[in-house]
């Protein structure tokens, strides 16, 4: 029965454009999702994205190398210490500048630290836009734990600008490395409370559960990666395939799983807390002495002239940069190929016959930054 | 050819193995606009996925508009780097046929560069505001050199 | 039985306006502390700390809400349906206002004694419905439509359960007090239970649960707040309400909330009758009880999307409460 | 409020019109923008003060000072930080702030959280028309008070500043700003409301 009349209403063409706007309490910034309806189910979607557009790669060109450091934590501003300490790693690449070992250590904290604080900003918004309140309240909790521990060393919350090309601006005392055993502990009783709270509640299984299904194929023809696709089964992990800094010293796993939905989504990002707490914690474990800049940084930066490309594991997935450098001072061109461009890119075709509670599941589920996607 | 890579024969115009140590790339090749198409049927069949597509203004120096495409898989990485330099003003095929992520990717192309694409679904721009009437990261566009009355260097304060 | 007011005082004029003032000052404080309620309790639930500044513990916050909603400006949007967008609110706020009088809160005095007390609730709540309705369709705004096809769909489904609910405890008041009592008089169901000594929640705990459920999406609250779903749909059928307009809305809903509860009190947990304070008193814990119970649940559990909380009403509700219904028949002739 | 994108209104020629006196009736100390060349019969009548009530106002400015219901409107980082202010450590809602509306009809502030591009100024124009007055504006973030680490000599992307849109009340400097000074802008703001007779505006 039910069949009939939803290919009837299509046929009578009672089709309506609601205007998911720019503003939007769900829409994670400024993305500005057009959608056709047939009552609430969504037969046509665009997302309309540019409401964002700072022009980052433009000013790249107007810039010369370290001038810009700022803008990398910029675009990604959930994971800007990922970013930051990529674009130096990029560099220092090109120009093939020796990074001290403690340096190498205290980047895979940073950054792990920070991919932490990304994935719990997610779980708050997640479960906040399928109608939990308060786990957004506890999540935020404890990323305020995180921001406490990388503002000592960075002197911000959001957008650090702590490497340098060569090594890192501030060394870690003690009370750093005292603050981030107490929250490695505190953490892992936490996520036994979101197992509880969230997991465990019948609604949110059965908001999450075969809602938005974005199997490997789709993944592979829209470039999505990060947990989205490790949702669909493919162990595809920068950190693992392509590894860069120190990370091949560190064992740890890639959790996948294959029903490819969102409720798969939101346990790959609980469990990839838990990886990255390990790393972390055998990050500490063997923290070496010595200097975090090389005694004699150089002031000039005038890489070889030719293309470079740089990837890392950023919290939302395979973030690249593409440097090409004509010799100068100033690069003459930085392309960010960043992840949630992709994952949005699938979306049309992902909330096809969808319900319009279902869109704000499924777009919470992906975890997008519009200003990434935007640049 | 290039080892593992899929059947790129006859396609390419050069092709050559790359330290991926130095540069990131484990092939670099370069080709004409007219088998951009193929290439991506042959890179698609082999199961690789289009990890990012963006052009340079090469017009100072060469006079040519370059498309770079680089395509990598899930597996342990093998990073193709595809360069394929345009005519001033000529419009390249579009790859969406092969690669739906392309799709987006042409579009941001063609809004920051101006490159049509022919035979691609619905080109129109995406970043920038629709009634806009420039290319942003075109060479010659918004330097910081002709604002007016601004200094020279990086941070300029205004006269 | 409670001696109604128009008994106490001469001339029905009279005894009108003190029913009239007492139910809006009841209501007015009741919103106000309502309000002020929900934000504290959130705040705890929350870990965090609610409004503090404004008056001792920040109860004087609601009244500044209200003192700022009362002179904000009422924005009418241009393409409205001007009839339906005008009396939405005033439809919203006045069932709500006409159903309080209908409750005994003590065993001597009470607003008024009706013997279709409960019938009049139920359809002052059904009244409301209309009202959202309105609300939705006159803002010419599809987010406001949306919302009010939703709230329409989900409050006419959820009325059954909550109708055969209380309907299998007026049941069994008829039963057991014999021809000349009558299970529709609120006033007489309270009676009853201080006189049998035990709650009706005791002996019908299922039509308790099923009237608790129903309830909670009669008043779109917690999981069933779909019609105004915040992340969704903006702001669901008051999107294009501002000022005062708006306000009436945030009123109806915390007096709905009221409502629901006074009747869960007398239906299940024995209206005034408790063993040492005054009736008045127990009768406002309780309800105060049930509506903390309804906020708890709001913060706490995320929201159902429109078809499970449909099939939810219609494959689980309805047939729970009509078998409820039917054991309470077989044993109330039993006994 | 949903805001399709639209043709790009030019933005210099929107006039910022004097902000409301603050008697009864009017906007208090929100101001309301006029088309350029309005002249004085356009504006509406609701400006032009004839009885002023002293107490009564100073009153309602208190009431209006202590529930500024902000607009959920976050652009880019800053939006972060102002989630922050909501969130449990440093929780807005003590001050009344916390009720974050998303509709535009019942929000009295508008917190500017992030940067504001061309593309999306337009929509920032309606949504501001669409709030009803008094309404106020929080400039937050570099980006809002003059274009921020985005601004260079010839750049197209970014509106530099939320004043060329917006009349702004409060600027809150910081690249994002901490959540305390967040929050003391929002109190900045609360007694600049309180002070409303006194700011003719």
């Amino acid at each position: 029965m039910l069949e009939e009349i939803r290919d009837e209403g299509a046929a009578t063409g009672e089709r309506y454009v609601l205007n998911m706007g720019p503003q939007h309490p769900s829409m994670h910034g400024v993305l500005r999702l057009r959608l056709e309806l047939i009552g609430e189910e969504i037969q046509e979607a665009e997302a309309v994205i540019g409401y964002a557009h700072r022009a980052h790669e433009k000013m790249a060109e107007n810039r010369t190398w370290p001038m810009f450091l700022p803008n990398t934590s910029r675009v990604d501003y959930l994971s800007g210490m990922i970013y930051n300490l990529a674009y130096c790693q990029a560099v220092e690449k090109m120009l093939e500048i020796e990074v001290p070992e403690r340096a190498e250590y205290i980047r895979i904290i940073a950054g792990e630290l920070n991919r932490i604080s990304s994935h719990l900003l997610w779980l708050g918004t997640y479960v906040m836009d399928i109608g939990g309140l308060t786990p957004f309240l506890y999540a935020w909790d404890d990323r305020e734990q995180v921001l406490n521990i990388l503002e000592r060393i960075t002197g911000s919350r959001l957008t650090y600008s702590y490497g340098r090309f060569g090594g890192l601006t501030m060394d870690v005392d003690d009370v750093f490395i005292k603050q981030t055993q107490v929250f490695l502990e505190r953490m892992k009783g936490r996520l036994v409370e979101y197992d509880k709270l969230v997991r465990q509640n019948v609604i949110f299984i059965k908001r999450s559960e075969g809602v938005g299904i974005i199997d490997a194929e789709t993944c592979r023809r829209y470039g999505v990666t990060g947990p989205n696709l490790r949702a669909a089964g493919v162990a595809y992990d920068v950190r693992k395939d392509e590894p860069y800094g120190i990370y091949d010293r560190f064992d740890f796993e890639v959790p996948t799983l294959t029903t490819a939905d969102s409720l798969a989504r939101y346990d790959i990002r609980i469990r990839e807390i838990e990886e990255s707490l390990k790393i972390v914690g055998q990050a500490l474990r063997d923290l070496p002495e010595g200097p975090i800049m090389p005694d004699k940084p150089k002031k000039k930066f005038k890489p070889a002239a030719g293309e470079t490309y740089f990837a890392v594991e950023a919290a939302r997935g395979h973030f690249g940069m593409y440097l090409v450098s004509d010799g100068s001072e100033t690069p003459f061109k930085i392309k960010l190929r960043t992840p949630s461009f992709s994952n949005l890119a699938a979306m049309p075709e992902v909330l096809r016959k969808t319900m319009v509670a279902d869109i704000i599941a499924i777009v919470g589920s992906i975890d997008i930054v519009l200003p990434e996607i935007d640049r | 050819m290039s080892g593992t890579a899929p059947g790129l024969d006859g396609l390419l115009l050069t092709s050559a193995a790359e330290d991926h140590g130095k540069s990131g790339f484990h092939h670099r090749h370069t080709c004409a606009p007219e088998s951009l198409l193929a290439i991506a049927r042959a890179f698609d069949a082999a199961g690789y996925f289009l990890e990012m597509m963006t052009a340079e203004d090469r017009r100072a120096d060469l006079d040519k508009m370059r498309l770079v495409y680089t395509w990598n898989r899930f597996g342990p990485v093998d990073r193709h780097l595809l360069q394929c330099d345009l005519e001033v003003g000529a419009s390249a095929p579009s790859v969406v046929a092969a690669t739906a992520a392309a799709d987006w990717m042409e579009r941001e192309v063609y809004d920051m560069y101006g490159v049509t694409f022919d035979g691609h679904p619905d080109l129109k721009r995406i970043l920038l505001p629709d009634d806009s009437d420039f290319h942003a990261l075109l060479k010659d566009f918004g330097r910081m050199e002709d604002a007016e009355g601004a200094s020279g260097n990086g941070h300029g304060e205004d006269a | 039985m409670p001696e109604t007011v128009t008994q106490m005082v001469d001339s029905p004029a009279l005894a009108i306006l003190i029913g009239i003032a007492g139910v809006m000052g009841a209501l007015t404080f009741n919103a106000l502390f309502l309000v002020w309620l929900e934000r504290k309790a959130s705040a705890w639930i929350q870990r965090r700390m609610g409004p503090t500044e404004v008056g001792p513990f920040g109860v004087l916050q609601t009244i500044a809400d209200m003192l700022k909603l009362l002179s904000k400006q009422l924005i009418t949007p241009k393409h409205i349906d001007k009839p339906l967008y005008h009396i939405a609110p005033v439809l919203v706020f006045v069932p709500v206002v006409a159903a309080t009088s209908l409750f005994p809160f003590d065993e001597h005095i009470a607003l008024s004694n009706l013997d279709i007390g409960l019938v009049l609730v139920f359809a002052f709540g059904g009244l409301g419905i209309v009202g959202i309705f309105m609300a939705g369709w006159g803002s010419n705004n599809k987010y406001a439509l949306l919302g009010a096809m939703r709230s329409v769909a989900q409050n006419i489904s959820y009325e059954i359960p909550l109708i055969l609910s209380a309907l299998s405890v007026v049941l069994m008041v008829n039963t057991m007090g014999g021809p000349e009592t009558n299970g529709m008089n609120l006033a007489q169901v309270a009676q009853m239970q201080h006189d049998k000594g035990y709650w009706f929640v005791l002996v019908q705990p299922v039509a308790a649960l099923i009237y608790f459920i129903a309830a909670l999406a009669e008043t779109n609250r917690a999981p069933f707040d779909i019609p105004e779903a915040e992340s969704e749909l903006i702001a669901g059928f008051h999107t294009e309400y501002s000022g005062m307009r708006f306000a009436l809305f945030f009123f109806a809903e915390y007096a709905n909330m009221f409502i629901v509860a006074m009747v869960a009190t007398v239906l299940f947990f024995g209206g005034w009758s408790g063993p040492v304070l005054p009736g008045p008193a127990w009768f406002f814990i309780k309800t105060y009880g049930i509506v903390f119970a309804m906020m708890w649940i709001r913060w706490t559990f995320p929201r159902l999307r429109f078809d499970q909380l449909m099939s939810f009403c219609w494959m689980i509700l309805i047939p729970l409460s009509i078998l409820n219904l039917l054991v309470t028949a077989f044993i109330a002739r039993a006994v | 409020m949903a805001g399709p994108s639209g043709p790009t209104i030019a933005l210099d020629d929107l006039r910022i019109a004097e902000r409301g006196n603050g008697s009864l009736t009017t906007a208090g100390v929100g101001p309301s923008l006029v088309k350029e060349g309005a002249d004085a019969d356009e504006i509406p009548l609701e400006l032009q003060p004839y009885v002023r009530f002293g107490l009564l106002e100073d009153l309602l400015n208190k009431a209006r000072a202590n529930s500024l219901w902000p607009l959920t409107f976050g652009l880019a980082c800053c939006a972060i930080e102002m989630m922050a202010a909501g969130a449990a450590r440093y929780d807005l809602d003590r001050f009344g702030a916390g009720v974050f509306r998303p509709s535009a009809r019942q929000a009295d502030v508008m917190i500017f959280a992030g940067t504001i591009s061309k593309k999306m100024a337009p929509v920032v124009k309606q949504l501001w028309d669409q709030m009803p007055s008094p309404k106020w504006a929080i400039a937050m973030g570099g980006c809002t008070i003059d274009g921020g680490p985005f601004k260079y000599p010839n750049q197209y992307a970014i509106v530099e500043g939320a004043d060329k849109i917006v009349p702004v009340d409060v600027y809150i400097p910081g690249c994002p700003p901490r959540p305390e000074a967040l929050i003391a802008g929002i109190l900045k703001l609360g007694d600049k409301i309180k002070a409303g007779r006194r700011f003719k505006g």
